[in-house]
């Protein structure tokens, strides 16, 4: 994606299109941002409504989730290429970590 | 390249964090301490959420009698806005703009000692509501879960104002760009774990 | 460097050591910390079985026994068999796959040194007012209970040694993905660096669990914390299960570089590559991730319900088909092959059988019904001493006979090696093999002592005659150890004459640098496949340039011997010692005052000059 | 290299030696089993052992051609065979087909013993005991029953009995090898299952079944052993009736030996040791074995011979018996005298003749 050594050979026309990509991107940060906020936002609203516990549990935890994917992706540049490992070890952890979640609310129950 | 080379904004390259081989495994050997902390968090909140208003007798404060809507709410904001900051100041560290990310560093470290703050108030408080970390398992459980992020939160603190300091007088270069770059990984995952906290702590707690 | 093969007086060589980031001289440390750690575990063990060797006997007292037990499982494990483990990745890792160094030579050492002290620390509860006694699992509602000093040597022994553990899984993994030499593709790598790979992940997944239970188990030990208090809403069972979330695969960290280090000896001796070369690779990736599905099968008795017990007894049983293709892999490789019995040789091929053996008892165990029957009792010693000592061991002392000449530079007495193989094997067959007919019969583990009248006299006996000839195996092995040092004769690169990786293509040790050019690398077995050419060393894939090296630092030392200091202030903060907090602050001081000097502090380490490297032509890769 | 086979030789011999010596005593041996359960649990690890025994032949089959015929004859390079799908493809499938035929009986027998419905019924019938282990000793309850008793469990044979067990220290497990797997006792909850015990095994291993305590929990772990008196129904019910029976504690004739121990006892004694069988204490608060029918028993303690002798020794020095019990040091020291007379009075604690 927008962060590649570029060699086109002029230097100067490098230069101008890395700024714009990053400006760009700069762009996309912000928007992901407002999402976030957005998201959060949603999330202490659907609280505050004190709507049926069942259905705002599972809401909540999905937004924040999606809010979770803007950070990893964009603010930490996981999209970005030369991630592959960072990306399998972060999920690899998320699955054993899901995994100890899933049995602490499962088999513990003393 | 080598590490103590000296930089104008032309010569400086599109990724100063991964540019020579010390700075990619300090990238890599970052991403893969994060797949750690992962786990270790995901640990900490198992046992939060089996623990979760496990109390020695039912007159005991619960998740429900206890977290308040406002405080959350602006902790979570100051902790998100820090993480925006962060975003900015890699941004101009990209750029070779040495000033503009001091800067912005400084509006992170400062959100972050806001966000503190506000925690910090708020563990007061409910100790004064008799849920201390020795009253109830579960008082224990919430303390080490959200106070292990908060020592998480205080360390960034400490590391960012380090780098602040000691790079003050040297400008960018590729020895001290993948130091700036790790720090805000390490500033954003601390959002990423706080969101989880505000969504299955606070709120689910409120919710019951 | 010249300097570098000078002689040095014994204060140099210390100071050398102390503050070395070599991973050559680092794996040397591991190795002689493990080895020592090895022995103490070792003595550990002779005594539980002279205390049981006999009906009714009064060797040591109820209590001690139960700390001889928990140390020797806990050293074992954690300083003996990891360390010794890391020594070889150490060693050999960076050199199959053509690095310089691992990726953070710097915090290579802080893993050695808080490995050193954490375990130091342990150990010291032997002196100090009683050593932990709640088993090596450590479970939650004893632990609590336990009075004294105890467990909290355990909690925070584990947890320093733990965090060196963890830095160094993290380390090797970045080293393995970033710094492979010029055409060493994934599936170009050996064997060793593969289990090496898969056993770094486990590591940095499996520890995190063990942090969290050890801090959970010390807060409530020492600052008043209620997680295992069940009057106070807290649960034992979470303790059990943060153990073994990390102790199966923990066991599995274990085994994947033993069976690394056979890979490797078997490709060697038989003068064969690998059978089955990807399907290795992929039975490794998948004992990994098997290994973390499973754990609850340690768990069955407990009452989890039959739902659970059922889903983990057939995952657990799933993790017998990636092995059973290693087994064959192996046993295919020597088909066909021209087999050599050399001392390592010796090892892997005794280990086949043995450790068949302890995994289908490990099957048994698995099928959770008649698990009911089996569990804590000497069955269950018995299957894991088999996959341990005739896995795991077994690889150790098979890699210290092969890796010796690259470690040391000189070869350890074949015929004293072959008389060590027989009486420990002999020896290991003996102690564990009746273990299985004790626990069947009635012989619960972690006893002190036992009634007659019960029909587990003879058993016992047997057993503990078997673990006299594994002591005296033991010490025919240290015997040749010294007698080969006083000879020192050097060897060449190649010693056993059919090595087939990299780290045979270089000199024996090699030199600080490892390659003066980084190898090209033109498929598996790299270093054979020149040999199969007619050349004698490794084609260059870089010209002969200036190489950059790290200085040596003496601040791992430092921060991780604060963290011992602030161990004490930590521990005897319970007794409202008044020194405990601030020699708890003093050691936190001392470990972040090193980590700040080392982030403040420009280090960027030193060239060797091309023209240094032109002098030394007989180190490193030959052109 | 003809020491390897005749050691394997040897070692075969000696370990055929050892499976034929015998499968373990009856009253302990899992390898005897005496019950439903057990027996259950024997069918699988034998299905399992062979399944393993099978695995092993091929491997060492395999292992002796390899170790006969490939061994370095000159300096010949082997061709560098890469792997055949074939052979690996064969031995990836016929272990997975052994797994499942050991996998199908593990999830049905696991299911079927952790099956207590019928003691959660309403009003059942089935015989239940609340199993309550405390450091170093054991309590049974029969709550239907309304008795108590400690350190021997008296079951009726040919019918199942549920067990409730739970820890009132730190964590044990309720283990009686030779009548079926068990089971932890955990301080956190109450834990269900049931064994059946056998009538004409029970009779083979002299009625008297050794019970085990198989999870760590401090110095005495290895000497927290209780027994098993598995009698016929009828003998069962007596035995109940009698204990019911034992309302107050039996005054003993004035005078006598047993008197004069019974007055020492009710001094420094009581306040743990009961010696009526209806306890209405709940399980909390039972510091101490129940001793109605202590002069019925096998052993003292679980562990010493039943005598007066062993018994004087127990109440002179407990500690020296069971390492860290918590009798040691809760009552005065007791002189010659008066220990024969505590003799005398505990002895004679019985309900049956
Ligand atoms: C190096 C260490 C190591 C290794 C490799 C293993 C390997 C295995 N272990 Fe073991 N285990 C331990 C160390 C190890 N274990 C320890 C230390 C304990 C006790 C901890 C404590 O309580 O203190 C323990 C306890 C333990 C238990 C708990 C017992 C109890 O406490 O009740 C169980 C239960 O399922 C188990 C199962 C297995 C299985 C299925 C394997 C499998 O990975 C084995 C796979 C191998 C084979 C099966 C052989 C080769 C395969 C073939 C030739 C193919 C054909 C085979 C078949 C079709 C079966 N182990
Ligand atoms: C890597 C792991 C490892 C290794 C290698 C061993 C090796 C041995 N183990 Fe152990 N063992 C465990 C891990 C290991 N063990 C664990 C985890 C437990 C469970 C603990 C618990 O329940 O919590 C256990 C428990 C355990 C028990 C059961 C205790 C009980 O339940 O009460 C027994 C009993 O026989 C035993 C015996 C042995 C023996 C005889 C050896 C032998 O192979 C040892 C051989 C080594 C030697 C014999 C060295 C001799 C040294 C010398 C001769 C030195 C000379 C001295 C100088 C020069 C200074 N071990
Ligand atoms: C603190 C309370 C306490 C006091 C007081 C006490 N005991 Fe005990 N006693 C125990 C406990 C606990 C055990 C179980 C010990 C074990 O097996 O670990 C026990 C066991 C026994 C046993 C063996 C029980 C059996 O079922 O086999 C006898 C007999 C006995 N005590 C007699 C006495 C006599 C006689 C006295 C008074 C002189 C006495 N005890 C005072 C706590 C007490
Ligand atoms: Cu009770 Cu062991
Ligand atoms: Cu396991």
């Amino acid at each position: 994606m927008a962060n590649q050594q570029l060699n086109s050979g002029n230097q100067r026309v490098d230069i101008e299109y890395r700024r714009r990509k990053s400006a760009e991107e700069m762009r996309y940060q912000i928007v992901s941002f407002a999402l976030m906020i957005f998201l959060t936002l949603i999330a202490f609203a659907a609280v505050a409504i004190k709507f049926n516990p069942w259905y705002t549990a599972p809401f909540i935890i999905l937004l924040a989730v999606v809010q979770v994917i803007f950070q990893v992706y964009y603010f930490m540049h996981m999209s970005h290429k030369g991630h592959e490992a960072p990306s399998l070890f972060l999920y690899s952890g998320l699955l054993v970590g899901l995994l100890t979640i899933l049995t602490f609310s499962t088999i513990v129950w003393w | 390249m080598q590490a103590e080379e000296k930089f104008t904004y032309e010569t400086w390259p599109a990724e100063p964090e991964r540019s020579t081989l010390e700075s990619k495994n300090k990238f890599l050997g970052f991403w893969l301490f994060l797949g750690g902390e992962t786990v270790l968090f995901a640990s900490l909140f198992a046992t939060y959420i089996a623990l979760k208003d496990k109390v020695p007798n039912p007159s005991m404060p619960h998740a429900k009698d206890l977290f308040e809507l406002p405080l959350t709410f602006v902790a979570t904001i100051l902790l998100l806005t820090s993480s925006l900051t962060s975003v900015y100041a890699i941004y101009h560290m990209k750029n070779f703009a040495f000033k503009k990310m001091m800067l912005w560093f400084g509006i992170t470290a400062l959100l972050g000692a806001g966000f503190l703050a506000s925690e910090i108030y708020e563990f007061t408080k409910y100790v004064h509501e008799h849920h201390t970390f020795t009253s109830s398992a579960f008082g224990s459980a919430f303390y080490t879960l959200v106070g292990f992020h908060g020592g998480h939160v205080a360390f960034g603190l400490l590391w960012c104002l380090t780098l602040m300091i000691r790079n003050a007088k040297r400008g960018l270069n590729l020895y001290n760009a993948p130091k700036f770059y790790v720090f805000s990984l390490y500033w954003h995952f601390i959002d990423v774990v706080w969101v989880f906290i505000f969504t299955v702590v606070y709120l689910m707690g409120m919710v019951g | 460097m010249s300097t570098y093969t000078q002689k040095k007086g014994f204060g140099a060589t210390l100071w050398d050591y102390l503050t070395t980031v070599d991973h050559k001289k680092i794996a040397i440390l591991y190795f002689i910390a493990g080895g020592f750690f090895f022995l103490v575990g070792g003595i550990e063990a002779i005594f539980i079985r002279i205390q049981l060797a006999v009906p009714n006997n009064d060797f040591v007292s109820a209590g001690v026994y139960n700390e001889i037990m928990t140390m020797h499982g806990t050293t074992m494990i954690f300083l003996a068999a990891m360390p010794l483990i890391f020594a070889f990745m150490n060693a050999v890792m960076p050199l199959q796959i053509g690095a310089r160094d691992v990726a953070f030579p710097f915090v290579n050492a802080i893993s050695f040194w808080m490995f050193f002290f954490g375990g130091v620390f342990l150990n010291l509860g032997w002196f100090l007012g009683g050593a932990p006694d709640a088993g090596w699992t450590n479970y939650a509602s004893l632990a609590t209970h336990s009075k004294g000093h105890g467990v909290d040597f355990y909690v925070i022994g584990l947890q320093i040694s733990g965090f060196g553990t963890l830095m160094g899984g993290i380390n090797f993994l970045a080293t393995i993905i970033n710094m492979r030499a010029p055409g060493m593709t994934y599936m170009r790598m050996p064997l060793f660096t593969w289990t090496t790979f898969v056993t770094s992940a486990l590591i940095l997944f499996a520890f995190p669990p063990l942090t969290v239970g050890l801090f959970l188990m010390m807060f409530d030990r020492m600052f008043g914390a209620k997680f295992f208090e069940v009057a106070m809403g807290g649960n034992t069972v979470i303790w059990e299960h943060l153990f073994w979330i990390f102790g199966h695969p923990e066991v599995y960290i274990l085994i994947l570089p033993a069976f690394g280090i056979f890979s490797e000896t078997f490709a060697i001796f038989s003068r064969k590559r690998l059978f089955g070369y990807s399907s290795m690779v992929f039975a490794t990736v998948l004992i990994g991730f098997l290994g973390f599905m499973v754990w609850a099968h340690h768990m069955f008795t407990d009452g989890l319900g039959p739902v659970a017990n059922a889903i983990f007894a057939v995952a657990t049983m799933a993790i017998g088909v990636p092995t059973g293709i290693k087994i064959f892999n192996w046993l295919f490789t020597m088909w066909g092959g021209s087999v050599k019995f050399t001392t390592p040789m010796h090892y892997a091929f005794a280990f086949i059988p043995s450790f068949v053996i302890g995994g289908v008892t490990g099957v048994m165990l698995a099928s959770a019904a008649a698990d009911y029957q089996y569990h804590d009792t000497y069955f269950v010693v018995a299957h894991f001493h088999y996959v341990i000592v005739g896995g795991v061991v077994f690889a150790l002392l098979c890699g210290t006979h092969l890796y010796w000449p690259k470690m040391f530079g000189t070869m350890l007495n074949e015929t004293l090696g072959k008389i060590t193989f027989w009486l420990f094997f002999i020896g290991f067959h003996l102690t564990f093999f009746i273990q299985h007919f004790l626990g069947l019969w009635g012989m619960p583990r972690r006893v002190f002592t036992y009634l007659p009248g019960q029909g587990l006299n003879n058993g016992n006996l047997i057993s503990s005659i078997g673990a006299a000839f594994m002591a005296v195996a033991v010490l025919i092995l240290l015997l040749n150890v010294i007698i080969t040092s006083v000879k020192n004769e050097k060897v060449g690169n190649d010693p056993w004459g059919d090595g087939r990786t990299l780290e045979w293509s270089v000199s024996s040790p090699p030199p600080f640098y490892n390659f003066k050019q980084l190898p090209l690398v033109r498929g598996l077995d790299a270093y054979w496949l020149e040999k199969m050419e007619g050349k004698t060393g490794m084609t260059p894939a870089e010209p002969l340039g200036d190489i950059h090296m790290p200085n040596s630092s003496i601040l791992p030392f430092i921060m991780a011997f604060g963290l011992f200091i602030a161990a004490f202030g930590v521990m005897y903060h319970v007794n409202d010692k008044p020194w405990a907090l601030p020699v708890m602050i003093i050691g936190l001081l001392i470990t972040l005052g090193s980590m700040l000097i080392r982030s403040v502090k420009d280090d960027h380490g030193f060239h060797i000059h091309k023209e240094d490297l032109i002098d030394n032509n007989n180190k490193g890769v030959k052109a | 290299m003809k020491r390897l086979a005749n050691w394997r030789l040897i070692s075969l011999f000696a370990i055929l030696a050892l499976v034929l010596s015998g499968c373990g005593e009856p009253f302990l041996s899992t390898l005897q089993p005496a019950g439903e359960v057990a027996d259950m649990q024997f069918n699988l690890m034998k299905l399992s052992t062979y399944i393993m025994i099978g695995v092993i032949l091929v491997v060492t089959i395999i292992f002796i051609i390899v170790f006969f015929r490939f061994r370095r004859k000159d300096d010949t390079i082997p061709e560098q065979v890469e792997g055949s799908h074939k052979l690996e493809i064969l031995w990836t499938v016929i272990p997975i087909l052994l797994l499942l035929i050991l996998a199908v009986p593990t999830v049905t027998t696991t299911f079927k013993l952790a099956d207590v419905s019928a003691a959660d019924k309403k009003d059942s019938k089935a015989l239940v005991i609340n199993v309550r282990a405390h450091l170093y000793w054991w309590d049974f309850e029969y709550p239907n029953q309304k008795i108590v008793t400690s350190q021997e469990l008296v079951v009726p044979t040919n019918q199942k009995v549920y067990f409730n067990l739970k820890a009132m220290d730190v964590k044990h497990a309720f283990w009686i090898p030779a009548v079926g797997g068990k089971m932890d006792v955990n301080t956190d909850n109450v834990n269900k299952f049931w064994l059946e015990f056998d009538g004409k095994k029970a009779k083979e291993a002299g009625n008297l079944f050794y019970g085990k305590c198989a999870e760590l929990c401090g110095p005495s772990h290895g000497l927290m052993d209780f027994k098993v008196k598995a009698v016929s129904k009828d003998q069962f019910d007596a035995w109940v009736k009698s204990m019911q029976s034992v309302t107050a504690p039996q005054k003993a004739p004035d005078g006598s030996l047993v008197a004069q121990g019974q007055a020492i006892f009710n001094q420094s004694c009581i306040g743990c040791h009961a010696v009526t069988p209806s306890n209405k204490l709940p399980d909390t608060a039972r510091l101490a074995p129940n001793l109605t029918n202590f002069g019925d028993r096998s052993r003292i303690a679980g562990i010493l011979d039943h005598n007066e002798k062993d018994l004087k020794n127990w109440i002179r020095n407990p500690e020296k018996y069971k390492p860290g019990n918590m009798m040691a040091g809760k009552y005065p020291k007791m002189n010659e005298q008066e220990l024969d007379a505590l003799a005398a009075y505990l002895m004679s604690l019985k309900v049956q003749q």
